[in-house]
């Protein structure tokens, strides 16, 4: 705008200052913009996946295998929090359990045991997926495998421990000593095959064997949905994820299988597949960070998820598919690089 | 054979130059038979066995051998000594033979001897070759021994076959598994690091 | 592996040469080990017949049992022999594979005449220590004995992968032999006229 | 051989029994040359060719000369001594006849012939009495998952880059620690049963 | 059809204290100016005048250049210096520095003003462009980026000429203040700038939160069927960005390296269409413009129609000192503008705003970098498609070749992903440091290139 | 037995003959050109790849040199042992002995305390350059410490201390990579085992330097009268020490008034 004054503003109120005011502040700061910045921090965001993950621990630990529940949870969180603690000590390195990513870590690992299981193994787990997997490659963000993921396949090193489920409803005891009595899971069933004893409405609302956290379908859900309202992790992974075994389960059932719908909502519904698809796959440190190679990740896991389900000696496919799919995230990315604007126009933008 | 260099050599062989801690050659049957100490002393031992005749019998070949074909009568050398041992390992300790498998063949292409007979053998004269080979092959079973004490141990519960960590310890399958094999390795060629940063540090001041 | 080509007569020359040293080390070598062989062979081999004759006692009990191959489908199993004690029939030994968790599980099964068995040996396996270990055990195996081609699965509890492939193998011998009675039996005559 | 055969071994060859991330064979190649992506694939693609190769030949050696002569205690050393002359004159043949081929995969060619993959495929192939056709096969697809392990290694590896582990793990502990991880990653593919 | 743009992000607004603020003149002119006579890139022009000269308002002090456009004395009084002072972008660069006399006394047009013509429309497009290119025009939405350049290249290439009116960052009024004073001056230049290209249409953009100064314009209008358009933008940033507000009004983009008038665009902002009808109708040069003054650390916030070249400092007075310790002066917007830490720098023809801002008000920005956590959240902003989080990763560690292989000279600089990254990666600095080495890299190639 | 042992002998030594001849035919249907010498060149070069000999990698340095393009002697890695090597297999002349050069960053850290305003940016010294005022010092020569150079180095040899980079001398090889990433270009090649450095590069006068660091170089020239040999000079407001007429007898480090001349 150019010189032609507007109209003398109105009289200034007395509080004017000295012209030495407007001098050079004290102290400045400079930096490089922006100078302004959104909420989210990291601890924020781990607080929410934390949030998001109590309704299934509550139902665990209140309704479903009793407070022991709890206490595995806490044993494993403190746990990892402590392994942190004492391995920054060691190697002398600034403090970062405050972040809670151990934490969320710990609770992870926790849902993905079976109730009973004794506490020291959980804390072997915590050992692992702590000190091998996220401290040794330098801390939170340069892990390239899901510690918590990790922290579970490793232990398979005690497969009495990790192959025995408590019963449905069976109300455990605190102490460490293993009582349980094991049940068939919905898992061994559909690993023959076969549809598991259980209806649909008992799976979606968790009255099911299973492990420590993943009985729910209903609340993981739930946590799900907070994290997306509350944007800490967007739907892509989650969708592709479930999208595929979906699509897969329900065009390629095993022989024998009289309703293809039925399998494929009990496929969805059973072992970790639901903890896995919300929480796990969606874990930003191990998952790649483009939207295409976020796309084929979540495709990836699926395929290997079924895979796995149907044709590997484990019951258990979704640890393992997240696990390997981690191990190519990188390459998704590469990939998966996104067109910047104005690179190579498609065909329909330059024809108009 | 002047003493000062056998011990250097030796000392190379054992520590300085440790083959799998520090050259980080044989791998692959360094991670595949340090599930037990016994298996992993007798592979080493082998290996000794091997790298010792064969460090000896190129030597003393070294100036027969044209360039061209080197690698071909290195290698010729070496899988004879490996299928005698083989024998002999088959018809007089049956069971471990069975428990080592394929990778009594495989010490042939173990990296070591051919890494020793290019490096050493061919350039030395036949007793220090011979020595070398031992303080290699000597090294070699020490890295093994420790790897197989600690995997033995942790995935087993048991050291040389006894059980050693009481009823109560419930062994890490995990740890002599394959990607156990490859963790500990890691953390004990990490400890050696340290070790030797620390020597070093020492050293300086 | 050389700059200029020399001269075809100098490098003929030269590659002779190389062709002698390369017979002459691998004859030596040869040498070597033809003679550590024929100093082990026979204890090698006398070894594994030790191995075999052992694993076929330990699942087929008995004074003098003495053992004899006879022909068998090597789609199905890897070795059958029949067991004579005093020239009478005791029954067969059949070694074959069944797929366990870590891969195949070699098992030798001892059947007697009347189509039961009498004993299994687990001769090689991949299972993972601990678990799959489990099943081989004394205890575990001589639950087997007994068992009789219809007799179900009711044999073994606790199903796990690797006991699960262990009865499979146990079936897959005793189906092996009942074919063997129904109709190899003859085949044995035929191929021995 | 039919195609289920084939997919049965292939799925066995690449993953259940991956011959790095399993059975522990060329794990010098595998932790030496897996630092950047492009040398991986080089690598991977040359073993898996002298895999191949080396298979077939073995194969012949094995089944027309020494077995009827009975002389199967010296398969090791005619096996290595087929292998390394193979690769050299493989090495040679490339250098002359497709020079861009060998400079791309040239420099991996010396060092295979110490791999124990190619070796050890050749000894399996024996211990499990493959006729040629599955010998051959069974080469190559050990060699492609030899490449897989290697390539997705190597990727993971360009992110370690970017890693702090501590000081005395820098280098090769991390990586061992890392392909630790990748292997028991693929224990979820032990024993897998499609067959 | 709106068509959208990828990426972006929300920020608060924070443009109540100064939205209802009428613009004021400065009571108390600047005792100095300092004008300076090139960018932060290229060669000063030939200063005409040299120290102890006396000037006029708007005398010609230096011609364009072909990166920077002429300068014009912004006050009348004299010559006191031609010297490197420092700029708000944080270098130096050769100014003349000009003592105030406080007379204002106005130098004699250069040319006819329109107003004083017989029939203002019929000047021929070159006419126009002469004008802008001798009353100093230069883009006032930041990139002061000679405006007679962009015209001259433009003309006859475009079909869509659009106004720039979004204002994205937060706390900036000034451009909303000057669309709801002054909508006449505003459509005014653009119709202007439409005859010159000779196109019979031209849409204006607006983010949607500026009620009033959208009613001031479309008043101006015919409700239907006018010449210009007056179209709201959903408020997100950086909305505001030529390339972004293009992708948005016209769904074209424009290619990599080139021009908007590749994609047969050109974009103006309000505030030099109305600098082009002053220029065009008056006869004066751009000596003037509105800047905003606000922040927490300010005691009277306001929007300040000052001269050219005054310090920053005399802003702040005017706008009543301080009245909390600011924790950081800027040069601009909060998303884009430029710490200072000398505030003797002056306003310059891109200044936007002059915020003193109070830590508060800069949190969590200042909140010290943790480990990235690959969130993707910087991705998702970033509205040029790229991947700031390896951007920054491949610079921290030096690897230049993956920085081209990335694309990173493709970044604005917005600040889109920074403002979201939750482990407050310093992401637009790094970048900044990677395009630098880039450059650099070039650069010695290129030297080794021409000596081999 | 005897049969055996001959027809393995036989058969493995046909089989060693046999493909002795394969070899040998390859070698000679397959034969093609290539200097030998390349490859014993690369051999001789360290392997390190970092570029400090002025091209992109050990291999294209050896090429260059046995083009006739450069000579031997260039690589700062391999130093000495590299260049004997090099020269043995060209047939030339084994270089003059060379100092070996090490990197010296002019900086006491002396400016640290005084700062124009607060730094709050990506902590590196080039985006720190970019800033307004460029890094937070008050000393526009000073080291801004936050280790650009240290990034760069390959060989771990530059670590901050006080304020200021830091070269350990005997992990230096002279490569060089340090002296580009220093947007203040504080660093400099003295020779190995220099004892006295000036640890400044304020080219500012006395009085403006005196107000932004404790320790900065005023140009008094004390140094250069104490010095015996006439080695210090002072150049743009700056001592700077001629290394071929240094003996370091350490005069001019206990004349400076600012202490920033050191003895290590
Ligand atoms: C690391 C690990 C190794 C295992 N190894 C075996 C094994 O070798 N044999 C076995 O029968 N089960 C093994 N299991 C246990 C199986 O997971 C479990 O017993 C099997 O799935 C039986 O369950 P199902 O009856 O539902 O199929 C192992 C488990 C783990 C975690
Ligand atoms: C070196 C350079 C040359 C330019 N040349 C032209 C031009 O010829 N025509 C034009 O319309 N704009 C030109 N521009 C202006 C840009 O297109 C753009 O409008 C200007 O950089 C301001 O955009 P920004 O503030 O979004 O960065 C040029 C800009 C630069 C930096
Ligand atoms: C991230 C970003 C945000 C911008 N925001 C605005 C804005 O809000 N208003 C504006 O007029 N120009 C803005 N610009 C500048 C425009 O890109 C463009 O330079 C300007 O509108 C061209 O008009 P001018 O040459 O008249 O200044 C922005 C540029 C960038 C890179
Ligand atoms: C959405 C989300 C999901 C997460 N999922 C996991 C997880 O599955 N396992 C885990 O160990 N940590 C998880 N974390 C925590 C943290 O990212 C993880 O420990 C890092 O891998 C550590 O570097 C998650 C964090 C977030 C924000
Ligand atoms: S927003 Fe920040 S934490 Fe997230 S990926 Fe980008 S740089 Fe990393
Ligand atoms: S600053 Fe650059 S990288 Fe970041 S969002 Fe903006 S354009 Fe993208
Ligand atoms: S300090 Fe490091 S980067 Fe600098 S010359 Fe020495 S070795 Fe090279
Ligand atoms: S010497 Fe230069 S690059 Fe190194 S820390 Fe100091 S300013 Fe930074
Ligand atoms: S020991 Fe197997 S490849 Fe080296």
């Amino acid at each position: 705008m150019s010189g032609r004054p507007t109209k003398k503003s109105e009289q200034r109120p007395e509080r004017r200052q000295e012209d030495g005011a407007a001098r050079r502040p004290a102290k400045l700061t400079v930096a490089s913009s922006p100078h302004m910045a959104g909420r989210d921090s990291t601890r924020m965001l781990m607080l929410d996946v934390l949030i998001a993950l109590m309704p299934a621990l509550i139902f665990s630990g209140c309704y479903f295998f009793g407070p022991r529940a709890f206490v595995v949870t806490a044993v494993s969180a403190a746990g990892c929090l402590a392994f942190e603690l004492l391995f920054n000590l060691a190697t002398r390195r600034a403090q970062t359990i405050g972040d809670l990513s151990a934490v969320v870590t710990g609770v992870l690992l926790a849902f993905t045991l079976p109730a009973d299981v004794p506490y020291w193994v959980v804390l072997v787990g915590d050992f692992f997926a702590i000190v091998i997997v996220k401290q040794l490659f330098g801390g939170l963000g340069k892990n390239f495998m899901n510690p918590a993921l990790a922290g579970r396949v490793f232990l398979f090193s005690f497969p009495a421990v990790m192959s025995s489920f408590p019963a449905v409803r069976q109300w455990l005891d605190l102490g460490s000593t293993v009582d349980a009595v094991s049940a068939a899971t919905p898992m061994a069933a559909l690993h023959d095959g076969a549809v598991p004893a259980f209806t649909l409405q008992e799976m979606f609302t968790g009255i099911r064997g299973g492990s420590l956290g993943e009985v729910s379908a209903a609340l993981l859900l739930l946590g799900g949905a907070y994290l997306v309202i509350r944007r800490v992790i967007r739907l892509r992974i989650p969708v592709c994820y479930l999208g595929t075994v979906a699509l897969l389960s329900y065009f390629f059932p095993p022989a024998g299988v009289a309703d293809p719908l039925e399998w494929m909502l009990y496929q969805l519904m059973s072992g970790g597949l639901l903890l896995g698809a919300v929480f796990m796959a969606t874990d930003y440190v191990t998952s790649p960070v483009t939207r295409m190679g976020q796309v084929y990740y979540g495709v990836g896991c699926g395929l290997l998820t079924v895979f796995l389900r149907t044709y590997g000696s484990y019951p258990e496919g979704v640890a393992f598919a997240i696990l390997i799919m981690n191990a190519c995230a990188w390459a998704f990315d590469k990939w998966g690089k996104p067109r910047p604007y104005g690179r190579v126009r498609s065909r329909r933008e330059a024809a108009e | 054979m002047e003493p000062g260099k056998v011990a250097q050599i030796f000392k190379n062989g054992l520590v300085l130059q440790n083959p799998t801690l520090v050259l980080l050659l044989g791998m692959c049957s360094t991670l595949a038979v340090t599930t037990s100490l016994k298996n992993a002393v007798c592979m080493g031992l082998s290996t000794t066995a091997v790298l010792l005749c064969s460090n000896l019998v190129i030597s003393l070949l070294r100036h027969w051998i044209p360039k061209q074909i080197r690698i071909a009568c290195y290698v010729v050398v070496v899988a004879s000594f490996v299928t005698i041992v083989d024998l002999l390992l088959q018809a007089y300790l049956p069971a471990l033979s069975e428990s080592l498998g394929i990778f009594i063949p495989l010490i042939v292409v173990n990296c070591i001897i051919l890494a020793r007979a290019e490096a050493f053998a061919s350039k030395h004269t036949p007793g220090y070759a011979a020595m070398d080979g031992l303080a290699m092959g000597l090294g070699f079973t020490a890295s093994l021994s420790i790897l197989g004490v600690v995997r033995e141990l942790l995935g087993s519960g048991t050291l040389w076959g006894v059980s050693v960590l009481g009823e109560g310890f419930q062994p890490m399958l995990l740890v002599v598994a394959p990607c156990g094999g490859f963790i500990v390795l890691g953390c004990v060629i990490a400890a050696a690091q340290w070790a030797r940063s620390l020597a070093e540090r020492r050293g300086k001041t | 592996m050389s700059g200029k080509k020399p001269p075809l007569r100098d490098s003929l020359r030269f590659y002779g040469k190389l062709v002698l040293i390369l017979f002459g080390i691998t004859a030596v070598s040869a040498l070597l080990m033809a003679l550590v062989n024929g100093l082990t062979q026979d204890r090698i081999a006398s070894l594994a017949e030790d191995r075999r004759q052992a694993a076929m006692s330990a699942v087929m009990p008995g004074e003098n049992v003495i053992f004899s191959q006879v022909p068998f489908d090597p789609g199905t199993v890897l070795d059958m022999q029949v067991a004579y004690e005093g020239g009478i029939l005791r029954g067969y030994c059949v070694q074959l594979t069944a797929d366990g968790f870590g891969g195949p599980i070699t098992l030798m099964v001892g059947v007697d005449g009347g189509s039961k068995v009498t004993g299994v040996k687990i001769l090689d396996h991949n299972e993972t220590a601990g678990v799959g270990t489990r099943v081989d055990n004394s205890a575990y195996l001589s639950a087997y004995r007994g068992r009789s081609a219809g007799s179900g699965a009711d044999a073994v509890s606790g199903a796990t992968v690797t006991s699960r492939a262990v009865e499979r193998g146990v079936d897959a011998a005793l189906e092996a032999v009942a074919r063997f009675e129904r109709e190899g039996g003859m085949s044995v005559e035929e191929g021995e006229v | 051989m039919s195609v289920t055969q084939l997919f049965a071994l292939a799925l066995s060859a690449i993953l259940a029994e991956n011959f790095v991330l399993v059975k522990f064979l060329g794990i010098c190649p595998f932790l030496g040359v897996s630092k950047k992506t492009d040398t991986a694939v080089g690598m991977g693609l040359a073993v898996t060719f002298v895999m191949g190769l080396g298979s077939m030949f073995t194969w012949v050696v094995n089944t027309f000369l020494l077995v009827p002569l009975g002389l199967q205690y010296m398969q090791t050393v005619s096996y290595i001594l087929v292998i390394a002359a193979l690769v050299q004159v493989v090495e040679m043949f490339l250098r002359r006849a497709l020079p861009a081929l060998y400079s791309a995969l040239g420099i991996y060619l010396p060092l295979i012939t110490t791999n124990c993959a190619v070796l050890g495929v050749a000894l399996l192939n024996t211990q499990k009495h493959f006729n040629f056709v599955l010998s051959a096969a069974y080469g190559v697809l050990a060699g492609l998952g030899f490449t897989l392990a290697i390539v997705l290694f190597s990727t993971i590896r360009e992110r370690l880059e970017f890693s702090k582990p501590p000081k005395a793990f820098e280098g090769f502990p991390i990586a061992l620690v890392t392909a630790g991880l990748l292997a028991m990653a693929f224990m979820g593919f032990s024993g897998l049963k499609v067959w | 059809m709106l068509h959208g743009f990828y990426g972006g992000v929300h920020p608060a607004d924070r443009k109540k204290t100064t939205s209802k603020v009428k613009i004021a003149a400065m009571e108390r002119p600047p005792a100095r100016v300092v004008l300076p006579l090139c960018g932060q890139d290229g060669e000063s022009g030939e200063p005409l005048v040299k120290a102890g000269d006396k000037v006029s308002l708007g005398q010609l002090l230096c011609p364009a250049t072909p990166r920077f456009a002429a300068v014009h004395a912004s006050v009348s009084g004299t010559v006191a210096a031609i010297e490197p002072c420092l700029q708000s972008w944080g270098g130096k660069a050769l100014s003349i520095v000009l003592e105030n006399d406080g007379k204002d006394a106005p130098a004699r047009p250069a040319w006819t003003p329109a107003s004083r013509r017989d029939a203002p429309q019929d000047l021929t497009p070159g006419e126009i462009v002469d004008i802008v290119r001798q009353a100093g025009i230069a883009g006032m939405g930041g990139g002061a980026f000679p405006a007679y350049l962009k015209l001259h290249s433009a003309i006859g290439r475009v079909d869509a000429l659009l106004l720039n009116g979004a204002e994205c960052e937060p706390y900036l009024t000034a451009d909303e203040r000057l669309m709801e004073e002054r909508p006449e001056a505003v459509i005014g230049g653009t119709r202007l700038l439409m005859r010159c290209l000779a196109l019979d249409r031209a849409v204006i953009g607006v983010e949607g939160n500026k009620y009033a100064a959208v009613a001031a314009l479309r008043k101006q209008l015919p409700l239907r069927g006018g010449d210009v358009e007056v179209r709201t933008l959903r408020a997100r940033y950086p909305q505001g960005s030529e390339k972004q507000l293009i992708q948005k009004l016209t769904g074209r983009r424009v290619p990599t390296g080139k021009l908007p008038a590749d994609a047969g665009c050109v974009v103006f902002n309000v505030a030099t269409a109305a600098a082009v009808y002053d220029a065009v109708y008056d006869a004066v040069p751009l000596t003037r413009r509105v800047v905003t003054v606000a922040g927490s650390a300010v005691a009277e916030p306001k929007n300040l129609l000052v001269p050219l070249g005054t310090p920053l400092e005399d802003l702040i007075r005017e706008a009543g000192g301080w009245c909390a310790p600011p924790d950081r002066v800027l040069a601009g917007g909060p998303m884009m503008g430029a710490a200072q830490f000398d505030l003797s720098t002056p306003v310059t023809k891109g200044t936007s705003a002059v915020l003193g801002l109070v830590a508060a008000e800069i949190k969590p920005a200042n909140r010290p970098e943790g480990p990235c956590l690959r969130c993707g959240r910087c991705i998702e902003a970033c509205p040029m498609g790229l991947e700031p989080v390896y951007l920054h990763l491949y610079a921290d560690h030096g690897r230049v070749r993956e920085l081209a292989g990335l694309h990173i000279m493709d970044c604005t600089e917005c600040g889109a992903c920074a403002y979201g990254c939750p482990a407050r990666i310093r992401l637009v600095h790094s970048i900044r440091s990677g395009k630098q080495q880039l450059r650099s890299l070039q650069e010695k190639n290129r030297g080794e290139g021409g000596a081999g | 037995m005897l049969t055996g042992i001959i027809t393995a002998v036989a058969v493995l030594g046909g089989l060693g003959a046999g493909l002795g001849l394969l070899l040998a035919a390859a070698d000679r249907v397959f034969a093609v050109e290539e200097d030998p010498r390349l490859r014993r060149l690369v051999d001789a070069l360290p392997g390190a790849n970092c570029g400090g000999c002025g091209f992109p990698g050990c291999a294209a340095y050896a090429a260059a040199v046995l083009e006739g393009s450069t000579v031997v002697g260039a690589c700062p890695v391999g130093g000495e042992a590299s260049a004997a090597k090099m020269a043995r297999i060209m047939g030339v002349e084994k270089p003059k002995a060379r100092v070996r050069q090490v990197a010296l960053v002019r900086c006491t850290g002396g400016g640290r305390d005084k700062k124009r305003y607060e730094y709050d940016g990506y902590s590196d010294c080039r985006a720190a350059a970019q800033v307004p005022g460029g890094g937070e010092l008050a000393c526009a020569y000073g080291c801004l410490g936050l280790g650009s150079c240290v990034k760069a180095c390959p060989f771990g040899a530059i670590a901050v201390e006080d304020g200021a980079a830091r070269v350990d001398e005997d992990r230096c090889r002279g490569c060089l990579q340090c002296i580009p990433a220093c947007p203040r270009n504080l660093i400099t090649v003295v020779p190995y085992g220099t004892d006295v450095s000036v640890l400044c590069a304020n080219a500012d006068k006395g009085a403006e330097v005196r107000t932004v660091c404790a320790d900065g170089c005023i140009a008094c020239g004390l140094c250069k009268k104490a010095c015996p040999n006439g080695a210090v000079s002072l150049a743009g407001n700056c001592a700077v020490i001629d290394y071929d007429k240094c003996d370091a007898c350490g005069r001019c480090v206990d004349a400076c008034p600012r202490h920033l001349i050191r003895k290590s």
